[in-house]
Parts: C-alpha cells; structure tokens; sequence
C-alpha cells in the first residue's frame, strides 16, 4: 500500500505543477542559463570560465534560497487558506505525516530546480566551447548536490514559518536578508548559523565564494564534513519542529474567529 | 464503545476572549442526529472540534471512542463535509475522489471501482469527468459529500449540508441522507431549515451562544415543553358530536370548544389519537376540514426553546 | 421586532451625476484604513528616523566649521577659509550628494517594503473575495478603481520619500543661507524623482497584485522582481563591464534617473561610490513607464467586465 | 422619479446569450420583460440567475441580446444606470477591514453623493438594517447575518429606485431571514423596485408579486404570484404518524394519486372538487396509520418550481 506521504508528496506536486506559481519558479530556475547565455554572446571564453568559478556559486545560492521562499511558504498555508485542506485532515493519516507529505511535495519541487540550475548553467557553458578546466576542477556536480541540501533546509524552514505566520512571505525575506546575507558575511563562528554560509563551505576548494574569500585571509574556516553535520542537524532540528507545530496547532483559516460574534 | 457515538463533557472552546462554546454536556445516539441553532450558537466550531481540525479549550470529546485530535484512525470510521465550499482546483471531481479514496488505504483498482459507486450513490456521473471550477453549488456539495463516503464511515458529520442549494439540491441531499439511515450509517447534520430538519432527524441537539439548550428527540423535547403532553386542533362540521366520540378515548385528557366547528384536543399519547382518529371519524361520518398540531412544528419548539 | 418597523426614508433629491473624483474617494478611504495596522504605521514614521539622523550630521557639520575645514585641508580636498565664501557650485553639488545618499541609498529601501505592505492585498485580496463588484456595481469605470487603489500606494509613498530630504535641504539651507540659492532647484528635484517612483512603484505593485488571489504571493512576486533584476544586472556588469545591462533592473533604473537629474557626473571620482555615468536620463524612463504602462494594462485587464 | 419611468417597463430584455466557455450556456437566448415592483428570480444552482443580474447590472458584457433596464440601455458604459440601481452581491463581499461605517459612506460617495451627505445617509441606512449598534465595528467580526445586513446597506445607501438582490437570506437563521425580509417588505412599500433571486422559496410567497422561473439559461414560467398557485382547487396537504408509503399506497387504491414532497413527510393529494376528506381517512385507517396535519393547501411556490424544472418546458 502506497505510504500517505508518498500520496502526498505526489499530489501536491501535481498541484504546484498545475499552478501559475510553477511559471515563476521555472523563470527563477532559467535564470543562470540566461545570463550565461548573454555572457557567452557578449564575452570571450575566459570571462565565462572565471563566471563559472565565482559568479554562478553565488547567483545559484541566491536562486535556490528565493524558490524555496516562493515554494516552501504555501505549501501547507496554501491548502489552509483555500480551505480544502479540511478535506485531507479528515483522512485516517496522522498530522505529521499530512504535513510532511505537503512539505515533501514543495521539497521535490524546489530540490530539482534547484539542482538543474547549475547543470542548465553549465550545460550552456559548455556547449560548442572546448573549455579546458583550470583552477582545480569547478565539477557541476558538487554545485549541484550541495545546491540541493540547501533547498532542503530553506524549504523546510519556510514551510514552518508558513505554518506559524499568516503574512510568510515577508518574514522570510526579512529571515533572507539577516540571517543569509547579513549573519553569512560576519567573519567568525557566528557565521555557521546561516545554511548559505555552511553550503559555502562545503563549496569553497572548488568555487570562489564568501568562505572561499574568508578562507585566504585565515579567518575561521569549518571543513566541509562538520559543515555538512550541521546542515544535517539543522534540518533534523526544523522537520522536528514542523511536526511538533503541525500536529498541535489549529487548522483555522483566518476570517473563521467571525463566526462566534 | 458504549450506545452513544460521541461523547463530550464540559467542551469549551474561545476565539481569544470570544467564548464559542462553553461547557457542551453531549452524548450523540447512533441513527440521525439534527443540530439545531442559530448563527453563531457554534455549531460550526462544535463539529470542528469533533473532527479534530481545532483543539478544545477545555474538556474531553471522544468520538466513536478515540480523541479525533490525537488518533487519526477514527477517519476510518469517520466522513465529514465542511461547510466551506471548497475543493480542489485543476482537477475532475473523479481525480479528486480517487486521490481521497487512495489516502483512505483503498488500493489502486479498489480506488476506483469504489468512487464509481459513490458517484453513483451522489449522482454525480454526468458531471464525473469535468473540472470542479465548472461545477455548480449542488455538484460541488454533492461531491464533498461523495467524498465522506468514500470509505463507507459508520458515521458521517456534515455542516450545512443545505445551504445555498436550491429545493431540487436539497430534496436530493435529505433522500441521501434518508438512504444512508437505512443502510445503518448514522449522520449528524447541522441546518436552519427547520421544518427539513424535523421531517428527517429523529434525535436533535438545540446550541444557542455556545450551550447545549435542549437535547433528545423532537417529541421528548416537546413534551418537556408543552404543558400537557400533546395537543391536536381539528376543525370539522360539527365539534360537540366529535368530542363526545373522542371523549370515549382513555389517552384523551380534556377538550377546549373554540367554535361550533373548532375543536382543541389534549392528549398523554399522540401515537394513540392520531391512529384512533381516522377510524372515528369514517364511523361519525363528520366532516373534518383541518387538522392541524400547531404547537409540533420545529419552528415552534424552537422558538420556544430560545425565548 | 422593533428594527424594522423604522421607516426607510426616501432622499428627497437623487444623485444625478456620478461622483466627479470616484478615485480620490477610494483613495482617501482604503488610505487611512490602510495606516491603521500598527506595522504599516511603524514602518511609516520609521522612515523618518534616516531624514533626522542627515539632519543631526548637517547640523554638527555647520556648528563646528572650523574644525571640518582644517580636516578637509589636511586631506586636501579645498582650499577654502570658510563655508561663507565657497562658490554656488560645489555648493549644489554637496546638496545633490547629500539628496542622493539619503533618498537613493536609505528612502528607497522604505519605499520598497512599504509598497509590499501597503499594496500587495488590495487588487489580491478583492479577487479572492470578489469585492471588485462592490466597486464596479457603482457608477465608476475599472479606470477610477485602478487609480483609486494607486493613490493609496502612491500617496504614502511619495511622503516617505520626499519628506525627509526635503526637511535635510531646508535644514541645510537654513544653516547655511548662502548655499540657499545655489541648491533651490534641488527642492525641484525631489518632488519630482518623489512623485516619478511613487506612482511607478504603485502601479508595478498593482499589476503584481492583481497577478495571483493571496497578498503573500503577490509580495513575493514584488520581492522577486525587485532582487532578481538587481541581481541580474550586478551580475552582468561585472562579468561584462558593458552598462547597458543595468537598464534591465528596476532599482537602478530609478537610480539613474536621479543621478541623472542631480547631474552627479562631476562627483563620481571624488567622494562616493556611484553607478556609472555614462547613462542618460531617457532610456531609465522609457522603461519605467513601459514596465509601469504593462502593468497598469494587466491590472486594467483583470477589473474590466468580462466578455463572455 | 421622472414621469416616463412609470410608463417604461423596469428591464426590457431580448435574447441574452452568455457562454463562459466551458461547454455550457449560462443564458441562451433569454428574454424577459418586467414592469415596476417586486419579483422574484427563481432557478437551480447554476441555472443563470446570478449571471442575468451581472448582465443587467454590466458587470458582464453578455455575446448577444440588448434591451433597457429603467429605460437605460444595458449595452452602454452603465454608469448613469448604475446610479439608480443597488446590488447585493451574493460573495461575501464585504470589504471587511473596513468599519461598516466608513465602507457605506465610501459606496454612497462613489454613487454620487457629497462626503458630508454620504456619511449622514450611511448612519440612517445602518440604522434602519439593524447595524446601529455595530456601525463602528469593522465588518470582519461581523456574523453572517450582519454581513448580510451590511451589504443590504451598502445597496441602500444611494437609494435606488430598483434593487437587485442575490441570494439576501442565504446562510441565515430563521430570525435573520424574518428581520430581512421585513427590512425588504418596508423598502418595496417605499417603492423601491425589488428583483430577488433566492433559492428560498417561501421567501418569495410573502415579498414577492410576480415570479420569473429560469432553468437552463431560459426563462420556463413567469407570472403573478397568486395567477401561477390558483391552479386547481382541492389539494390538501396531509402530514402523517406512520409510514409515508404504506399510506401513498392506499391512497392510489382509492383513485387518488399524491405527490411527496423533498422531506416526504407530507403529501400532498389532488382530489375531485367538494368530495371531502373523507377518501383521505379511509385510507389512513386502511394504511393504519395517524393523520397529524390536514390542511386545504393552494398550490405553493415549490409545487409551481418543482413542475416548471421538471416537465420537459415547451412553452415559456
């Protein structure tokens, strides 16, 4: 018997998919591959090559933290307020696993987007260019994966601040702008609070990012296995906190308090 | 699990400082239940509780024996149509029924041989195959009730089920209703048409600003009410012949003489009089105009009730 | 029961002619329900704060002229004795400076998270309730409506940002009376730069608005524009070095128009750090309009009756 | 009121044809002609009812059909006709953030009204709905019966000479529908044209004149209230204690046939002129069963809707 999350997952995917929202989050998704496109017209091969290595990195962490605001926000909030997620409630699954299937399905979503970014970006580079690689090898592969551990704790973070606020969406810039870029570029431990600054580290031999920067002028430098745990942690600490306020808060949409006047 | 299906005491519910329900004493018969009260008497909220959608305040609701909120297997036994008028988008009413149908564990195949029989039990047939943002009022309503029985719950909580649907939706959704009493499934059904109400529910729950006013079936909460049990106001040629006829009765407790065709009888039991009154009436040859029981309407009991 | 039995009084004399202004009323109402959240107020009076901080900064700049110069001569930036006699020019170009810091750099950052507050639920949250009847079924065309809805939007807007650099300048100019009449056409200035992105942010924000049925996607999609195109022009600029490519984002775009008016080509090498000069005003104000016009369209669009 | 408006019939309209494109017509061809006074609209979820009074109103623009409503014609920008005419929509459109106050002033200002006269006519409208007490609230904490009054309010403001009205009880207790309907009683007295689609049929019997049945996008009966209920006399409705069944059977036994209606607990039964009841009670104590109400009914509203939806309707 299918699990409910899989059932879940999958619904809600196709429901995004239907939806004007997928259009956005598919401009978002194009977008490296469209600036490496006009660079590619505009400039000689080496200012793509020297792109590769420190512009992408940067542009494909801003776009992955933004699809998973876009996404992760509604994924839950979106049912409660059309009201139609009464009718999944009302079925024999446990509200985690209600919540968690929905998460998953703006998870599945903004993971493959964001990991096909990079390889979009690259694939573009690439094309028609015999670009030899140098400074030690900026493999698509590692932009790709640690893009996608990123999606995963942005998505899960947003889609709790979605569960605990009604107006989401301007917490999580706000959250996007002081945590991300504002505690990211303190030098120092305080910085490891900020998954961009972890999936930083995890990037720095190969790409040139802010941990990269930070790491030639000998401030504090995590390696990129601890950086990986704490990601790890983090994220088992956000699912937790996911369930626990799914399980426990009141599924009312707003304008329902009017009823008892 | 005991008779009753639901069991609440002292439920208490606030919207900050809004109290909706305050201590709700409630024990729901299987069968048909009818709840009864005006806007804002939290009805709404009561069934939200129910269906473990909000947490109570204060107090204990169990329902079918398990605590809706906690124990998510009551669904199996458990369907409920809100009263929002919602469903999802971008999908045929057949594609959103075999989604619910695979959340309720039924497999692929059973899935779908399950929502063809409930599209027929709703008869939604026609419109199976058409997207929901072209559905009208009753075809949405009928589909969210179709989606309730997907999983052939013993119970079946519905929330205006009425509202907004023209006499053709309703007569429809009362006949529904009617089969599923038959078929032993037991519903609990909020409304304001009363006189609907009354024709179908025999147990009723009366709320008013958040308690519990009257409990029971129509008729115990008319005998509470009214002074002597029963009352029958017939109006026929000639009233004096008709009383004595009816004097010989032993259920009759006393008359009232309105007019020479008016006649008001007092009775302890209506089933008696009024399965001995078509008979003495053939037998006196008397002409009977109206008969009319004005104290029995639903309306009535309730607008005594609220008083 | 005793309501109804009032008696429904006629008026004497009908309306007869549709209101003159439909879209000031809508405007002045939906305004001050608007300032009424907290938030909205908080970040309203907020945008204050930076105006006095550029007003404290002038007034010690002034009070304790002496020692400033002696600095400025030790970095040798002029050759002067006292502020008294520094001629008109240098003084409209440290007037427009101090504008451009405060209004480009600090106001702006207010404009944008005041026009997602402000105008983000008002086309969204009347499609999802269909309040836009309640409007059409007035004597009122979609147009009043449209503008109606931009007035609330544009008209705090424009106070948040021509308020505070107004109140900095007279300030300025009031210390200092000589430079009064070299920065007078710099009051000009940002009324009109003021004016130029309140209504343009309005409308943007109308036309995002009117995109989805929930306020938060339509502050996101605001979100969105405004850091995507930033992002994307800081980023083809500096692989490419070729300027062009900062048209393409909305927030320099309205940058290069006050640079422009301001004439700040004179300052870029000396004192800050400044977009580049080589733009001219035009091309930032086709776009603005155009992108505004597009959503003003959509907008339009969405409200007007439909045929069916 | 000009003298002409009492000459003009109310709407004038010939062959409205709307299709919102998903394969079904919500008005195919519809026409309709009404003179001053209440009338109500009657018809299934979806049968176009809604839809007509946006095309009157020109918040449609229907595919084809023309005509005049108060003389005015629909087809024009409908501003000077949206100045005579109140709509309560049937959303629950009540710009909720908005103090009911300061939301009926601003409706009344954009219907022409100065600011000053606005805001006196929005205090004596909320009054006269009963939302005295509540004017100051916002309309978010308002109940449905409030919501309902305010949007009432909001039609009233301007005072029109017509007032389209959709669905005004829906969603109602009792009370609030009696409180509503007395409300539309006293503004129809004042002579306030009146155009109600509900689904609430009873409603009708009381505010309403005349009646105008659409089914399918057409309109299948119209006519006054009391000409369309007269039909034929001796009906009697009969309310039982005991199987509904058991006693229809017995009454077709005795050449009668009844009719049940949507609660099947009365019956109704079509009997020859003046032969009395006394069939009916032979067949209860045949069918053993109690007579609990028995009462010479016309025709009601619902018999009228129920044959009008149902038979195959050839003429209009």
């Amino acid at each position: 018997m299918k699990s409910p999350v899989a059932l879940l997952a999958l619904f809600g995917l196709g429901h995004i998919l239907g939806a004007r929202k997928l259009l956005i989050a598919a401009l978002l998704a194009l977008l490296p591959a469209a600036l490496l496109v006009i660079l590619r017209w505009q400039e000689p091969s080496s200012t793509v090559a020297e792109f590769l290595h420190t512009g992408l990195p940067n542009l494909c962490l801003a776009v992955t933290c933004m699809l998973a605001m876009f996404l992760g926000c509604g994924c839950v909030r979106d049912l409660l307020e059309e009201r139609t997620l009464g009718l999944l409630l009302t079925r024999p699954i446990a509200r985690g696993s209600l919540a968690l299937g929905l998460l998953f399905s703006a998870m599945l979503l903004t993971c493959a987007l964001a990991a096909f970014a990079p390889l979009l970006g690259f694939g573009v580079a690439m094309y028609g260019l015999q670009l030899e690689y140098q400074q030690g090898e900026p493999s698509v592969l590692l932009l790709s994966s640690v893009m996608v551990l990123l999606a995963i704790v942005h998505t899960t973070l947003f889609s709790l601040l979605g569960l605990r606020f009604r107006k989401s969406t301007v917490i999580g810039v706000v959250w996007l702008f002081v945590v991300e870029v504002g505690l990211g570029s303190i030098p120092g431990p305080a910085r490891m609070l900020a998954p961009t600054a972890l999936a930083e580290c995890l990037l720095s031999p190969n790409f040139a990012t802010r941990a990269s920067i930070s790491a030639e002028s000998g401030e504090y430098q995590i390696p990129p296995l601890q950086a990986l745990c704490i990601l790890a942690l983090m994220e088992l600490v956000l699912i937790v906190l996911h369930q626990r306020r799914a399980a426990s808060m009141d599924f009312l949409s707003a304008d329902v308090t009017s009823e008892a006047a | 699990m005991g008779s009753a299906l639901i069991e609440c005491n002292k439920l208490a519910r606030w919207y900050g400082s809004v109290p909706a329900l305050t201590d709700v004493d409630l024990s729901v018969p299987a069968g048909i239940t009818g709840l009864l009260g005006p806007n804002g008497a939290g009805k709404s909220t009561l069934l939200r509780i129910l269906t473990g959608q909000i947490s109570a305040s204060s107090g204990i609701c169990r329902i079918l024996g398990r605590d809706p909120m906690r124990d998510a297997s009551v669904f199996r036994d458990l369907g409920f149509c809100s009263e929002d008028d919602a469903l999802f988008e971008r999908m045929t009413a057949r594609e959103v029924l075999t989604f619910l149908a695979r959340l309720s564990g039924f497999e692929r195949p059973a899935a779908k041989e399950r929502v063809q029989q409930v599209l027929e039990i709703t008869g939604m047939i026609a419109n199976a195959d058409r997207l929901t943002t072209s559905f009208s009022k009753g075809m949405r309503q009928r589909t969210r009730i179709a989606a309730a029985l997907l999983h052939r719950p013993m119970l079946i909580l519905l929330d205006e089920p009425m509202t907004g649907l023209d006499p053709v939706g309703r007569r429809d959704v009362l006949e529904l209703l009617r089969k599923l009493a038959e078929q032993g499934t037991s519903v609990l059904f909020s409304s304001h048409i009363l006189h609907e109400v009354g024709a179908v529910a025999a147990h009723i729950v009366v709320l008013n600003r958040g308690m519990v006013l009257a409990e029971g079936s129509l008729a115990e909460i008319r005998a509470d009410l009214s002074d002597h049990p029963f009352t029958l106001s017939i109006r026929c040629s000639d009233a004096r012949a008709l009383m004595l006829r009816l004097g010989a009765l032993e259920c009759v407790t006393d008359f009232k003489i309105r007019s020479l065709e008016h006649l008001d009888v007092g009775a302890s039991s209506a089933a008696k009089l009024l399965h001995a009154l078509p008979s003495i009436v053939l037998e006196s040859g008397i002409g009977v105009s109206e008969v009319s029981a004005p104290g029995e309407s639903v309306e009535a009991v309730f607008q005594k009730l609220l008083r | 029961m005793a309501i109804h039995e009032r008696i429904y009084k006629r008026l004497d004399q009908h309306p007869t002619r549709a209101a003159t202004w439909p879209a000031r009323t809508i405007g002045r109402v939906l305004g001050r329900q608007a300032m009424r959240s907290w938030k909205t107020r908080l970040l309203f009076y907020g945008a204050f704060a930076p105006g006095l901080v550029f007003g404290l900064m002038v007034y010690i700049v002034t009070r304790n002229e002496d020692r400033i110069l002696r600095l400025a001569r030790q970095f040798s930036l002029t050759e002067i004795s006292t502020f008294e006699n520094v001629d008109a020019e240098v003084w409209y170009r440290c007037g427009s400076n101090l504008v451009f810091m405060l209004l480009g750099h600090v106001q702006v950052w207010f404009a944008l998270l005041l026009t997602a507050v402000l105008g983000a639920p008002l086309v969204a949250e009347d499609l999802r309730t269909q309040a836009g009847e309640v409007y059409l079924a007035r004597p009122l065309a979609p147009r009043d409506y449209v503008m109606g809805k931009a007035i609330v939007i544009a008209q705090r807007l424009f106070v948040v940002l021509a308020a505070p650099a107004l109140f900095v300048l007279l300030m300025a100019n009031m210390l200092i009376p000589a430079s009064f009449v070299a920065c007078l056409s710099l009051y000009f200035i940002v009324v009109v730069f003021s004016a130029l992105v309140a209504v343009s942010n309005a409308v943007l924000m109308l036309g995002v608005s009117s995109l989805t049925r929930s306020a938060r996607y339509a502050t996101a999609i605001w979100f969105l524009i405004y850091f995507v195109t930033w992002i994307i022009s800081e980023i083809l600029v500096a692989a490419t070095d070729n300027h062009v490519f900062e048209l393409c984002s909305w927030r320099t775009n309205q940058h290069i128009v006050l640079s422009e008016m301001l004439e700040l080509e004179g300052l870029h090498e000396a004192i800050m750090v400044l977009p580049s000069i080589e733009h001219s005003l035009w091309p930032s104000l086709l776009i603005i309009a155009v992108t505004a016009g597009l959503a003003c369209w959509t907008v339009l669009r969405r409200m007007q009756p439909r045929k069916v | 009121m000009g003298e002409h408006a009492d000459v003009l019939p109310l709407i004038d309209v010939r062959g409205i044809r709307v299709d919102y494109g998903d394969g079904l017509l919500a008005l195919d061809g519809l026409d309709l002609c009404l003179p001053r006074g209440c009338h109500g609209l009657l018809g299934v979820n979806g049968a176009g009812k809604s839809t007509l009074l946006k095309v009157l109103l020109g918040l449609l623009r229907p595919r084809a059909g023309s005509g005049t409503v108060l003389g005015e014609p629909i087809h024009g920008a409908g501003e000077r006709l949206r100045l005579r005419i109140g709509y309560m929509p049937e959303s629950d459109a009540h710009l909720g953030d908005l103090p009911a106050i300061e939301s009926v002033a601003m409706l009344g200002e954009l219907s022409g009204l100065g600011a000053t006269e606005a805001t006196r006519r929005a205090h004596e409208v909320l009054h006269y709905c009963g939302l005295g007490e509540a004017r100051m609230r916002s309309a978010d904490g308002f109940s449905a019966g409030m919501r309902q009054r305010l949007k009432l309010a909001g039609a009233l403001v301007h005072d029109p000479e017509l007032l389209f009205l959709d669905e005004p009880a829906n969603g109602l207790d009792p009370a609030g529908r009696e409180t509503m309907l007395a409300m539309l009683r006293e503004v129809a007295a004042r002579g306030v044209s009146i155009i109600v689609s509900t689904h609430l049929l009873p409603d009708v019997h009381e505010l309403c004149d005349s009646v105008v049945i659409v089914s399918k996008g057409r309109v299948v009966r119209s006519g006054r209230v009391d000409e369309l209920i007269t039909g034929l006399a001796d009906l009697w409705r009969i309310q039982i204690d005991g199987s509904v069944d058991a006693y229809a059977k017995a009454l077709e036994a005795e050449g009668l046939e009844p009719r049940l209606d949507n609660t099947r607990g009365v019956v109704a039964v079509q009997c020859q002129p003046h032969s009395g009841t006394t069939a009916l009670f032979r067949a209860a104590v045949n069918a053993s069963v109690g007579i609990r109400e028995l009462s010479p009914g016309t025709k009601s509203i619902e018999d009228v809707f129920f044959e009008s939806i149902e038979e195959p309707h050839g003429h209009s």
